[in-house]
């Protein structure tokens, strides 16, 4: 193994990604279950889950027509930053999340789901605020099922490849994750290296665990 | 005490039925009585703020008067800031706080005077430290009463409070409770589907079922007359039978095939008649109101016997413990007052 | 009958303490009764080859002996082949299926002869389409023993039956099965934290305490005589007070600082004694073992008054439902042949 | 779209991983439910979750490993049935089972368990035989939960992407998948025909749902 930049790049990569999915996760899981209206409830969980139901080259052709030089948020960002998203770091970061956000959204609203409800009421008759009550009662109560969420959309995270290769693509020491060395070498041959790829993998996903 | 009211007018569509629930609380304890799922909790919650009706009126007066919730006026103020103590059916403790951080949790600034004062006056001391899973049921009990104490409310809406309770532990915790309410200045509201609990802690019931109140008056004028076929199943009235009208003081009994002379004259909307199991006395055979009573099957209880006529009436008979013989008389009779004159 | 004999003798480690249960039943209905999480349903599910004791023996002696479990000789049959019926708490009826099909259900040939038998036989006419929910609570029971009774068990397991159970519904089904269970030849075993449940269905009870018999014999026996503080707490008795021996015949109660005459010798190993709250009567100043009363606070139940003591005795007195009014006697008495002497 | 052999190959590909997944899924999940021995349970369902875990690059790598021409499975057939599973039709189908097994196999292993063990017990008590109970109870009972373990699992398999792209390759007309297509078809440029076949993918799932 002589090239080191997919570890640097995975890792990068996945923290980043772990950390907005998890406060994002948790802040949506939290907004729909407040939502009484079931069929916006099931229709905002529908979108949101979708990334986990569609095949992840299809998740990453949808990402290219949105960050892609043509797409709206693309566009913008070359317009206004001079900066091209697609095929570029930060491209492996909005399909590592994309792809691991439904994972920690549903993790989360099932925690959630499973606190007693009546905690919540009663912290409102006794006069908490909402927002001391979500993290005092709802988050301290649902942490083990947030902390499991977290690790899987961790492991997804890292492990992303089908929108990964699409948005990003596999350019060596920019966008080459972990998973898409391991594809690279196995396909030019050299299953030695690969291996030694996957035991990484493998190695990061067990500390994760 | 003179000024306090709490009015409730409120109505909700529900899945099964509409729940309409009308009252006027001046002060003490009111049960609302009911069978499951007639609507008692989804009442409590509107009153907390829980559940938002879908229309009415809730206030509270206490000096000056605080609307709670009020449709037309698009009022609808938020739980934290209707002051009233919810007492829930699993007492919906902390799990990830200790007794004492339950019991400040409400307290704008966790003022440690009151979490002191609240852990003696519900002999909590020792069990500061504890987490509500290392709690016996009656210590959950005292610690979820301490909590909304510590929080001062003006309203405490007590949710089926002992119906997840053993036997044993269940009487104990009522007389508890019931020191502690009648200690306690401001309204308090108990739902429960359990007469006794009814009987014991309320001065003023409602009795709800399927979301329409059926009945509402003084908890003893309530059990002496309850006036409904439903009203009487609920206070406990064992013997119900359908009746056919022979006269102005006569009745038969469809179910049980006697005939009884009732002391009120009975108008044409009675449509059954009630006799509480207790109501039943040993007599002759010429006795007014007789019954015959050979044949009965009877069943022994630590302290009652519950006979059973072959016609179907249950006569329930206070005994001793170690009493476990007994005759059962030739006769039976009912005194025509004891008789309970029913609308459907 | 003489020949009938249904064996328990089980070891089981469990996570919080060891099951240690043994007895023999020779006919009818065994109660055993305790608090929540004694062990109580694991020793049903024992018997019924639902779970596995670690060591013991469970035999049926029905004309021939039928080895259920024998760890010795390595022999577990399975509850198939028991024929063990088994009444779950909540029924366990199939939601997927009618009541007919349930009914049928364990039957080799779905035999429609006895499935519309016991339909008749336990009143279910014209719900043989319905879906269990679609019943009533007390509609459900009967399906579940109709189901029981067409697969026609040597012995019928009956788990905590009336636990999640309105009152009104309650006493009704006690009494159906007390019927039931009275004319049922086999065995019964009733598993139950109600006294009154105890009392009504079991001729011979046990008295389970963390996994271990406590107290053992006929029911009305250990009713009158619990022995043990345990025991007299679980049968109902409401004044429990620690002692400290005076001479023979005396003892000084140090929870409510009365000494007490008593009508047995008092045994060194004597540590609390025990008095019904039913046991207590009004008295004069200079009765044998007179209580003050002054200062008492009573309250009112639908048949009953409940009189707590300053010193925390609590007296029950039988009332009519119509009387509101009750002057407390200055004095009470208790008989010394109605104090229960108990050891630890 | 002028190349209709992704639609079909994918077509064949998800029904028949399935048809696999959907019955080993409820009888392997059937199995570990009734094994008491709690350390054993733990173990092998880790093993059985392992493929939703690990990223699918590296479950391809480990599948080469096993059916590659020197694995043990992969040697096997070449020496006896003189066939070549790794980048071969066959192998887009070992690819969509394994990774969409988990899927099954949770699904159904929680619908079970939420099946109130006392029915299993009543049936039992009731001379049911265990087979007659597994079907007519617990599989009755679940059948909600079962299902919904079953479309996932459908999506997962007609998504496959970097497992299959690592075992069966992406060989046009043979083991070029829809997700294959797609991204051979962005990677070539041809954004349109992509997207033709993001449709038929799109459509395909939805008619699952």
């Amino acid at each position: 193994m002589d090239d080191w930049s997919p570890i640097l790049i995975s890792m990068k990569t996945a923290s980043l990604s772990i950390l907005i999915t998890f406060f994002v996760g948790l802040i949506v899981a939290w907004g729909i279950i407040k939502i009484k209206n079931d069929s916006i409830k099931i229709v905002l969980d529908g979108i949101f889950t979708l990334p986990i139901v569609l095949p992840p080259t299809v998740v990453g052709f949808f990402l290219l027509y949105i960050f892609g030089v043509r797409g709206p948020i693309g566009k913008f960002f070359i317009d206004f930053f001079a900066f091209k998203i697609a095929f570029s770091w930060p491209a492996t970061v909005v399909a590592a999340v994309v792809m691991s956000f439904p994972l920690m959204y549903r993790s989360a609203r099932g925690a959630f789901e499973q606190v007693d409800s009546n905690l919540l009421d009663a912290g409102r008759t006794l006069g908490m605020s909402e927002w001391k009550i979500f993290w005092k009662v709802l988050f301290a109560n649902a942490l083990p099922g947030i902390i499991s969420g977290g690790i899987l959309a961790y492991a997804r995270g890292l492990g992303e490849f089908g929108a990964t290769a699409m948005l990003a693509g596999n350019i060596a020491g920019q966008t080459r994750t972990l998973p898409m060395a391991v594809y690279s070498e196995v396909a030019a041959g050299n299953m030695g290296t690969a291996f030694d790829y996957v035991i990484v993998i493998v190695f990061i996903s067990f500390i994760a665990i | 005490m003179s000024n306090k009211l709490l009015k409730v007018n409120i109505h909700k569509e529900l899945n099964e039925f509409d729940l309409d629930v009308d009252f006027e609380l001046k002060n003490g304890c009111l049960g609302i009585l009911g069978p499951s799922g007639c609507g008692k909790s989804m009442t409590l919650k509107s009153i907390a703020g829980i559940v938002d009706p879908d229309n009415g009126i809730v206030s509270l007066t206490t000096g000056e008067k605080t609307v709670y919730f009020d449709s037309d006026k698009k009022i609808n103020l938020k739980p934290q800031k209707r002051n009233v103590g919810y007492l829930f059916q699993n007492y919906a403790l902390f799990p990830n706080m200790t007794v004492e951080e339950n019991v400040g949790i409400g307290l704008p600034n966790n003022d440690e005077n009151v979490v002191s004062e609240m852990i003696r006056r519900f002999h909590l001391e020792g069990l500061e430290k504890r987490y509500p899973r290392q709690l016996s049921g009656g210590q959950q009990q005292r610690v979820a009463l301490a909590r909304i104490m510590a929080y001062g409310p003006d309203v405490i809406l007590l949710d089926e409070p002992f119906s997840a309770m053993d036997t044993v532990l269940k009487e104990q915790l009522r007389r508890e409770l019931a020191n502690f309410l009648n200690k306690f200045s401001g309204f308090s509201v108990l739902v429960t589907h359990d007469r006794d609990e009814a009987f014991q802690f309320c001065d003023e019931l409602i009795i709800l079922d399927k979301g329409k109140i059926i009945a509402k008056g003084k908890t003893v004028d309530l059990f002496e007359n309850p006036g409904k076929v439903e009203v009487a199943r609920l206070t406990g009235c064992k013997n119900i039978s359908k009746i056919e009208i022979i006269d102005d003081y006569h009745v038969k009994s469809l179910d049980w095939d006697v005939t009884f002379e009732v002391s009120e004259k009975v108008s044409p909307n009675i449509a059954y008649i009630g006799i509480r199991a207790h109501d039943i006395y040993p007599g002759q055979k010429d006795d007014v109101n007789a019954l015959d009573a050979s044949n009965s099957s009877k069943l022994e209880m630590p302290f009652e016997w519950q006979i059973t006529l072959t016609n179907g009436l249950l006569w329930k008979l206070d005994k001793q413990m170690r009493e476990h013989e007994f005759e059962i008389p030739k006769y039976l009779k009912v005194d025509p007052k004891n008789i309970l004159l029913l609308e459907e």
